[in-house]
């Protein structure tokens, strides 16, 4: 993990999203696909935190050698701050962050899943597969067609590939689980590796588990540090032994956890309590609590 | 100004901080998590998350949100215990050589001692801030901060077992700060650190909803820098001879000087260091360039400059 | 959601709002400045700034100091006193037609008696909010909320003499506001005012002394918005029956429909008017918006809004 | 007073500082010397108060019709960003705000005394006072040579000019009071107006009082909404049956003041007390009071 002023080398858009390719080669050699970087706000805005990316890219060698890629949907204040800075200026950025996808062993079919962003890290861990001689076929999920990441070079980089909209607008219309299943069957696959929101990561990994089939996922979590410092970022992981969950942090423990072992039912319920369930450890009388 | 011999260093009631620059509880990690951003020698001293004598797995998420130039988290003190703590941070956090502060919290007064004793005459700890904010099982679960009694009776159990100084937190949210301030002292507290997060919400109007899982937390960061400041002033004029940890905003060495001068003895950084890991060297840096401005020795000799200013100035001439 | 009839109107204890956006006290003059920058008439109503008994000339300069998103000030209630105001302002006010709450302050139970009597009976004049953040001669100068009972004696005192409906104005600085939001409503307050600007402080390291001639101020704006929201959060949820208006750092549509969402029957919009003149009026079209794309027909559905969402949610899932 | 989207005609430097041009008829067609606008700042910053202004120029006729300049000195966080607004995007603009400087019924020799930014309203009086047939001279003050305002324009607009900079780079060495005796003699100098720090504010005024001049000062104190909302702004000001002082405000009231009547002892008093004295009206016994 190292800090850097980095000079972004281009920011161009494509479709709704931005891609930001930055001079770090401190990062770049280190990077591994899952992991994700942190970059910092201008000091004078309201919004003080740091914005956390996925690695896209991350070239050793070759003419982009030291460079590393990521790729936003500017949509808040934030983002869209990012996509309007130039060429050659330079960013605060921390990285690689997190622990990164693994790699199955042995020689073994791979379908990718991912939706929307979700896919910018899905294609570094494509090429990262092929590069170790697996197999790897990809299901590729969007709202709609500007939200549909790179299906030309997804192509390039999997064996096959299937496209869903939710509007339909290019591909099947409808969500990535209606496809996975037929896809793993036609692929003999067998590890999966999903990206995207929660409740289709939830549906990814019920269908992993009923089938079987061994499985990670890449989680997004509020962070407010993106280091480790301030368990933020906690997601509800089971214990090895099943005695009871720890909250992890997804910013050091993860992002990437095996689904298996995600205690979904606590993570992706959202129920409003007016006063909620007190930090476990502590006494159910709990009328105030701050911080 | 040159001749003028300067150091950073100062002392808290025996806790000698190299740099008047503190990692404020709950922010600097285990002491693993900055290595490779920061230097943790670098650090004044470092506050551990507070430690509580049960494991605590904290609030369900989301918990952090932004707001307005700061932000609202609700952790609820996750921590693995505080023997767990001892066993497993503290030697790595040892190995700093920093002045360490451990923070202690509890559910009752009960738990405030067994988390106490097990850090008693623990080599490497340098001090003790006792955390306050928590929910009282004796209370019907209202922070204890809501009674001065309770405050001095659990401040007051943690001072007489601590081999080292204990420093008590108080937050913003007391219509009079001083009388709390007193009571703990009384009740045999060292010094103070000022303040704590303040209770904050905020709601999702898109999916109707609070956006933390705490439903509220606590609001940090440059928002409540002046809350934080008026309060460290206020107790600092009642009680000069107290030594006071100023926390609340800071994240430049101007933001720290403004404390130092309201009356802190030291300043503590939480929110800036989520931001910026390298914030405290740079402020430690910035208000040695300050004091060497200011022809001053040591950031003590800033605690006295407001007061000394009381002549008439004309507007506009500056006073340096 | 077409055919849900929509109304902004909002009912507090018999005061009737066109819209639930209100200029909170101190910050829309007299009535004659906005004129030419905004139109009064399009306000939900007004307070007006804090008005005693005896004119005061407020705090020496200088009054306010810029910090994080947000502003401290210290004017001191500046006011030519209650009876200047009702022979050459309220008439002027009272032509908009607009629901006016006169705010009313003192330094004693007297004091505010005087001052709300003056007030007793006179037209135009829809409702009181009680000031309780000044100094108190009979309590060594500590703000009023300071104590529970004397809130409720200055509180009932004016509730008693007054023939409309009056609100008390609670600051956040308390451990535990429910017990002192229910005092008020014992001692006859017909509602509440959530929350007043927090005590908070600017120092110049330049010049080496405190910005505000008053030393401490009150923080107002976007920085204490998430403390103001928990603040009517909390008292929402224990007296759901008692109309609150919330104010803290409101300044667009969204912040508004958090505090009504949050449990507020209307909201207050003190500092974005220094920034915004026209922000009340964009606010209360947002908030139309708003409804209408939630199919809501009234403000007041909002306070139902967050306690309906008890089911589990999908996360990512939209709730509209 | 009005409130408009103004476009920026253009955007200069010159010396130390930032010249910006607008169109906004509603606020030219009525300003006068001495009143000021207001331009609100971005939204997403941290500092949110809108910043003053004073008029430099306003023109009602001629190529430049509907047209008004302000000038500034770009040094904090809201000039900085105010410095960097390209031409043709538009700012929120509230003016004209303030009372102007009172022109002097006989025709009579006016003494014009600025220091720094103090200037940009004297020149605007200048040239109106010079429309209506008075004499103009002027002392234009300043603390280093780039922060002199205009000297040749100012040559332009006056009879005679004496130049002083604190550190002597170009005119005398000294401050504006040094020569202001001696170009108010030379000048038969009847009326003077001066705008600039308070301290040489201070001192022009007890000059004028001493030597019986008729005078007039256009004052800055911070602002919150420079429309006369909040009292925030307010300047001690003696009654004229001498009966105590009101405190006004600069910005509905003023800026422009009768120095004679200004309590300068409290206004530029700046006593830091530990407790403060409370607002009069109020009790001895003031532990704390906010807001
Ligand atoms: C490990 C990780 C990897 C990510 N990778 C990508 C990526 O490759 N491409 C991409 O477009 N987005 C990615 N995100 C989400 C991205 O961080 C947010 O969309 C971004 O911070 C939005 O900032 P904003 O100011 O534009 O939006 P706002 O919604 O205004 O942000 C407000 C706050 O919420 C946080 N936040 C908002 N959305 C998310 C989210 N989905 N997950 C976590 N925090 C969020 C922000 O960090 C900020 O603190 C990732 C998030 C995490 C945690
Ligand atoms: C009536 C009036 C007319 C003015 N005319 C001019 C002018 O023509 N040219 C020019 O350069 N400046 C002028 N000023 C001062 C100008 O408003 C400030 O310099 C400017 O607001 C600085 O903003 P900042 O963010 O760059 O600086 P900062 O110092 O960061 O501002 C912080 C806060 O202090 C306030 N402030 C700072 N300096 C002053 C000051 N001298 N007077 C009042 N408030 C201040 C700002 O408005 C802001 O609220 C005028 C001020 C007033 C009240
Ligand atoms: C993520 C986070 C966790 C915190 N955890 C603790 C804690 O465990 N114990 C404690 O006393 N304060 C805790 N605090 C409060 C800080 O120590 C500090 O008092 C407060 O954040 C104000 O300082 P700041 O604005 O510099 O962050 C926490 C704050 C944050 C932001
Ligand atoms: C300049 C100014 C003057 C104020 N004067 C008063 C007052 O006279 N009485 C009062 O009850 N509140 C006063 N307030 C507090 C506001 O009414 C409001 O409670 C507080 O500012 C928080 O709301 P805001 O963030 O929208 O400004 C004042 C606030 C400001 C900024
Ligand atoms: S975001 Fe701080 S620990 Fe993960
Ligand atoms: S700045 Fe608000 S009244 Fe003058």
């Amino acid at each position: 993990m190292r800090r850097l002023r980095a000079e972004i080398l281009n920011s161009r858009k494509f479709g709704a999203f931005q891609s930001i390719t930055l001079v770090a080669p401190e990062i770049a050699d280190r990077a591994r696909p899952g992991q994700f970087v942190s970059v910092a706000m201008p000091e004078d805005r309201r919004f003080i935190l740091r914005r956390h990316f996925s690695i896209h890219q991350a070239s050793r060698r070759g003419g982009w050698a030291g460079t590393l890629e990521f790729v936003f949907d500017p949509h808040g204040p934030g983002a869209e701050w990012l996509a309007e800075v130039k060429a050659h200026h330079f960013l605060d950025v921390i990285g690689p962050l997190g622990r990164a996808f693994a790699y199955p062993r042995a020689p073994s079919n791979c379908l990718l899943v991912s939706e929307g962003h979700g896919a910018s890290s899905i294609f570094f861990l494509a090429q990262e597969l092929r590069a170790r001689g697996k197999r790897v076929d990809m299901v590729l999920g969007a709202s709609e067609e500007s939200h549909l990441f790179k299906p030309i070079e997804a192509k390039r980089l999997s064996q096959t590939i299937i496209v869903v909209t939710a509007d339909g607008s290019v591909g099947a219309r409808g969500s990535v689980m209606d496809v996975v299943p037929r896809a793993a069957q036609g692929a003999g696959t067998e590890v999966i590796y999903a990206a995207g929101p929660r409740p289709m990561l939830r549906m990814v990994a019920e269908f992993c588990m009923e089938q079987r089939i061994p499985a990670q996922v890449a989680v997004e979590e509020e962070m407010a540090c993106g280091t480790g410092l301030c368990f933020a970022c906690v997601v509800p992981v089971i214990r090895k032994d099943g005695s009871g969950y720890d909250n992890l942090r997804a910013c050091t423990e993860g992002p990437v956890f095996n689904p298996a072992r995600v205690f979904w039912d606590r993570w992706t319920s959202e129920e409003t309590r007016a006063i909620p369930t007190p930090p476990e450890g502590f006494p159910s009388v709990v009328s105030s609590w701050p911080g | 100004m040159a001749g003028v011999k300067q150091s950073l260093s100062v002392d808290l009631e025996g806790i000698r901080f190299a740099s008047p620059v503190v990692a404020a509880s709950g922010c600097a990690g285990t002491g693993r998590e900055l290595a490779g951003l920061a230097d943790l020698r670098r650090l004044g001293g470092l506050v551990t998350r507070t430690l509580t004598f049960k494991p605590s797995r904290g609030w369900p998420g989301p918990r952090v949100a932004e707001t307005a130039s700061g932000i609202v988290t609700g952790i609820g003190l996750q921590n693995a215990g505080v023997r767990t703590f001892v066993a497993e941070d503290l030697p790595r956090l040892a190995r700093t050589g920093i002045p360490l502060v451990a923070s202690v919290g509890g559910a009752s007064l009960q738990a405030y001692i067994r988390a106490a004793s097990i850090l008693r005459g623990e080599r490497g700890i340098a001090g003790l801030e006792v955390y306050l904010s928590g929910p009282d099982e004796e209370n019907e679960g209202l922070p204890f901060y809501s009674r001065i009694d309770r405050m001095a009776e659990v401040v007051g159990a943690v001072s007489r077992l601590s081999t080292v100084p204990v420093f008590a937190k108080l937050p913003a949210l007391l219509p009079d700060l001083v009388p709390a301030a007193r009571g703990c002292i009384r009740a045999g507290a060292h010094g103070l650190t000022l303040i704590d997060a303040v209770p904050g919400m905020v709601v999702d109007v898109r999916r109707l909803r609070p956006r933390l899982g705490a439903v509220v937390g606590g609001l940090s960061g440059p928002a409540i820098r002046p809350i934080a400041l008026a309060a460290v002033y206020r107790v600092a004029q009642a009680l000069p001879q107290v030594p006071v940890m100023g926390v609340g905003g800071i994240c430049t060495a101007e933001d720290a000087v403004e404390f130092l001068l309201a009356g802190a003895w030291a300043v503590q950084v939480g929110t800036a260091l989520m931001v910026n890991p390298s914030a405290p060297t740079e402020i430690a840096q910035g208000i040695a360039q300050y004091l060497h401005a200011k022809g001053l020795a040591s950031p003590d000799d800033l605690r006295q400059q407001m007061r000394l200013t009381g002549e008439r100035h004309a507007r506009g001439a500056s006073a340096s």
